[in-house]
């Protein structure tokens, strides 16, 4: 068991390593993470939405369903830990 | 309102949810039949979402006016109509079910229960309908939640079962996220449709390859591909029956769905099959897994557990039509995912039925059981012909479209897999039917002494196993109609 | 059963220190559109001040101030309130989540954004609290069988 | 390629992202099993983050004196997503939590093989 969790490990580091020495240098204006969409928002939160701090801008608004998502993924881990300890021990 | 259809199917859910919520602590029979409402009306719509797609074209819905890549936009185009349609069916089949053998908890405790139940299948209709990486991995996490504190319903094994899947399915999450951020970073966008415009650029790259092979591990530690599916036999042993059922039969069929989609709309078949390797892995470990998985079904003696294992066998069918990556495999592939939530659906209701009913769960102890119910027994009957792929049930028409993609793609090893597989499957159903209709015997009082299912357990049993016959009955219907104009683009 | 910290030091401290941490949580909701911050971040807050408060004062007393029920209602009404706010421009002709078609006189469509990101981030910080409270409760709550 | 703190930020990412492996898959306790979780979900976290870095910015609050110019600004986008993440990653530890909480009650252990042994297996 110990074995194969080494070998998954191994591959994925291998996989990992590969994966990024494909990616852009960090802190590289141009690169094309912060171009295209990010750049949309950058120039246009402050007219669409009036709000100067551009994350809140896309998180309530641009990706306002992402945030809709996440309230329910806390809503539901909420429930969860109602319905999981409202179970009493059985010793069978 | 008709363009708002695509957005509603999860938002239905989620409100029906709330409403289940707050009565399941006033007055819990209330709760359970607002679920069942809820349930229903959301497969209304997607019964008017698939005549909609199908008249008009696909439906795209984007999230607060913003047009994609800006927003988030849902997209309900034929594939995603048939899952939809597979997930609300299904469920609310499923939710006719009585709530103390299907999720073995007190009505006071588990005022709850239907609340996650109906955002579990939000989740999973969110993840179906998503058109936006991101967002998926959200609705991916909602419905991977509400799984754990379902599962846990079983008792203090399920709670082990529950939190081994708990951090299988973490470790599969955080591979996908991981996968967007690396395809995020080399084009700059999260939006499905967008990233198949702005991937050809960068074909080559690795972090685009590591992305996609990380994306769709994480998918396949979620679906139970063979060397990965680890956490389902027990926890689909130890779960209530109604659980087993929807995550057996309809939670890892959408993980297939999602790999399916990646393939098709994301990365664009001829990324994925001509510059990476991944389909092929794919179907081998899948022909492995159907072989392995099958032995392993014939030398269990608990029937959930055997059936459990019959879950990695059928999923790996749909992986081995993913893998084929040729058009008459793909069919195969999604029509099989219909097929097997039916019948596994099916089969985990008798399941359950049967021991709550009569608290036999071993194989050997079924002698005697189809004088005492016939309608279960026949029920099952049907189910494991369509396990078999017996004609006319569904689960025929899935492997012979497997089997017409394997030969198209002159791999005679597959083709062998699956004769060989449903031999086995043969193996193991039918040394059940074979002692369900001997005599029975003396020793087994508790068989002598039951009858049939209450009708309330039968219901939704009967519908299940109807339902493959109908469905293979219709199957040129559904594969012309829904499932062939997407695979055209192959 | 979490019992008092027994305590003079613990209990003063505690007391002086959650009005003024569920000040700034405010301050966070609310300061949100200028600086780092917003509903999930003030919503954790409110809910740290709670949780020290139970921490330290001891159920008993903690309850009193908040009950575990209420916790749960804040925490659904909230994540209902946020839905309703979602679903309201539907029923004006607009999309799911488009704020600006929220029932607003006399906004135009950016100043109506900016509200809607406000009061949604209201509605996300008070969700998060009940709920995180309420997963906190569970966790502590004994019940031996 | 071949610049040096390319190597040594992502480096560490993945040697984060290994441990965070290792705890889940190797460990035998369930709560170093959770920490590992957690190790992982962070260190992704830590990736993205680097993602949105750009030399010469400051972060993304519109300042009046630096106008609209995108250069001037992180990324926004994986801050949000970061943001959500970080809420998916709190949910998960909770429930773990309570799942623990259900098997410690039931079997009184949190070794795995403790646990594996009194289920009967």
């Amino acid at each position: 068991m110990r074995a194969a969790s080494a070998i998954i490990i191994a591959a994925f580091a291998a996989l990992m390593i590969y994966a990024t020495s494909g990616l852009p240098v960090p802190g590289d204006p141009d690169a094309p993470g912060s171009g295209h969409v990010s750049q949309y928002y950058i120039e246009h939160s402050m007219e669409d939405t009036h709000t100067p701090n551009i994350v809140t801008a896309v998180l309530a608004d641009y990706r306002g369903f992402d945030t809709l998502g996440e309230t329910l993924v806390i809503f539901t881990a909420s429930l969860a830990c109602v319905l999981i300890l409202a179970r009493r021990i059985d010793r069978d | 309102m008709i363009e708002h259809l695509p957005a509603l199917i999860p938002i239905t859910l989620i409100l029906f949810a709330f409403i289940a919520g707050v009565l399941g602590v006033m007055q819990f029979k209330l709760s359970r039949n607002v679920a069942m409402l809820g349930a229903l009306a959301a497969f209304v719509l997607s019964v008017t979402g698939t005549i909609q797609v199908l008249q008009t074209g696909p439906m795209h819905y984007s999230f607060g006016s913003w047009p994609p890549p800006y927003g988030i936009e849902f997209v309900l185009d034929t594939l995603s109509a048939f899952m939809v349609l597979v997930i609300t069916g299904i469920g609310s089949i499923l939710l006719m079910f009585p709530t103390k053998p299907g999720f073995m908890i007190d009505e006071q405790k588990g005022a709850t229960v239907y609340t996650v139940v109906l955002m579990l299948m939000a989740g999973l209709c969110g993840m179906v309908l998503a058109g936006d990486l991101f967002n998926l991995y959200v609705f991916l996490e909602i419905s991977s939640l509400s799984t754990f504190a379902l599962i846990s319903l079983g008792g203090g094994k399920a709670a082990v079962a529950s939190f081994r899947y708990l951090i299988m399915a973490s470790i599969g999450g955080c591979f996908y996220l991981l996968g967007v951020g690396f395809i995020y970073f080399s084009v700059g966008s999260v939006n499905m449709a967008d990233v198949l415009q702005l991937l050809p650029a960068v074909y080559d790259s690795p972090s685009v390859i590591g992305g996609a092979i990380l994306m769709v591990t994480g998918l396949c530690v979620k679906m139970a591909l063979f060397p990965l599916h680890t956490w389902l036999p027990d926890s689909d042993t130890y779960a209530p029956p109604v659980v087993a059922a929807f995550s057996a039969a309809v939670q890892i069929e959408v993980s297939a769905y999602v790999i399916i989609r990646l393939i098709l709309n994301v990365f664009s078949p001829e990324f994925i099959i001509g510059l990476t390797p991944i389909t092929d892995i794919i179907a081998w470990i899948s022909a492995a897994g159907i072989i392995i998985a099958s032995i392993l079904a014939v030398a269990q003696q608990n029937f959930r557990r055997m059936l459990a294992y019959s879950s990695v066998a059928q999923i790996a069918y749909v992986g081995l039509g993913i893998g084929l990556a040729n058009p008459l495999g793909i069919v195969g592939g999604i029509f099989h995912i219909m097929a097997h939530s039916l019948m596994k659906g099916s089969l985990f209701l008798i399941a359950g039925g049967i021991r709550h009913h009569t608290g036999i769960w071993n194989i050997n102890d079924f002698q005697g059981l189809g004088r005492r119910m016939p309608w279960t027994i026949g029920a099952f009957t049907i189910a494991a012909m369509g396990m078999i792929g017996i004609p006319p049930t569904a689960g025929f028409f899935s492997k012979w479209y497997l089997l017409l993609g394997s030969i198209e793609g002159d791999q005679w090893v597959f083709v062998a897999v699956i004769l060989i597989s449903s031999l086995l499957n043969a193996v193991y159903f039918f040394r059940i039917i074979e002692k369900a209709f001997s005599p029975p015997a003396e020793s087994t009082a508790s068989v002598n002494k039951t009858g049939e299912l209450p009708k309330r357990m039968l219901a939704p049993i009967l519908i299940l196993a109807i339902g493959t016959l109908i469905v293979g009955a219709l199957n040129v219907l559904v594969v012309n109609e829904l499932i062939m104009p997407v695979v055209e683009g192959l | 059963m979490i019992k008092r910290y027994d305590s003079v030091i613990v209990d003063i401290t505690c007391r002086i220190m959650v009005p003024f941490i569920q000040l700034f949580a405010i301050y966070v909701i609310f300061h949100g559109h200028y600086s780092p911050g917003g509903g999930f971040q003030g919503g954790v807050l409110l809910a740290s001040s709670m949780i020290l408060h139970r921490l330290s004062l001891g159920q008993k007393e903690s309850y009193a101030k908040l009950a575990p029920r209420n916790a749960s209602i804040l925490g659904t009404g909230g994540m209902f309130l946020f839905m309703l706010t979602a679903i309201l421009p539907i029923f004006f002709g607009g999309m799911f989540l488009d704020y600006s078609f929220l029932p607003i006189p006399g906004l135009e469509s950016a100043m109506l954004r900016y509200y809607g990101i406000l009061i949604v981030e209201i509605w996300i910080g008070i969700a998060v609290f009940g709920c995180l409270v309420v997963i906190f409760d569970r966790l502590t709550e004994r019940r031996w069988g | 390629m071949g610049d040096l703190t390319f190597h040594y930020s992502y480096i560490m990412i993945i040697i984060l992202l290994v441990i965070g492996l290792w705890g889940m898959l190797g460990k035998r306790n369930l709560i170093k099993k959770i920490i590992g979780l957690n190790i992982f979900q962070t260190s992704i976290f830590l990736f993205f983050i680097k993602g949105a870095l750009k030399e010469g910015a400051t972060v993304p609050v519109i300042d009046p004196e630096l106008g609209l110019e995108a250069a001037s600004y992180f990324n926004p986008l994986p801050h949000v997503m970061i943001l959500t993440a970080i809420v998916v990653s709190v949910a998960t530890t909770g429930v773990a939590l309570a799942l623990m909480l259900t098997i410690y009650r039931n079997y009184s252990s949190l070794e795995e093989g403790d646990i594996l042994e009194r289920m009967g297996k």
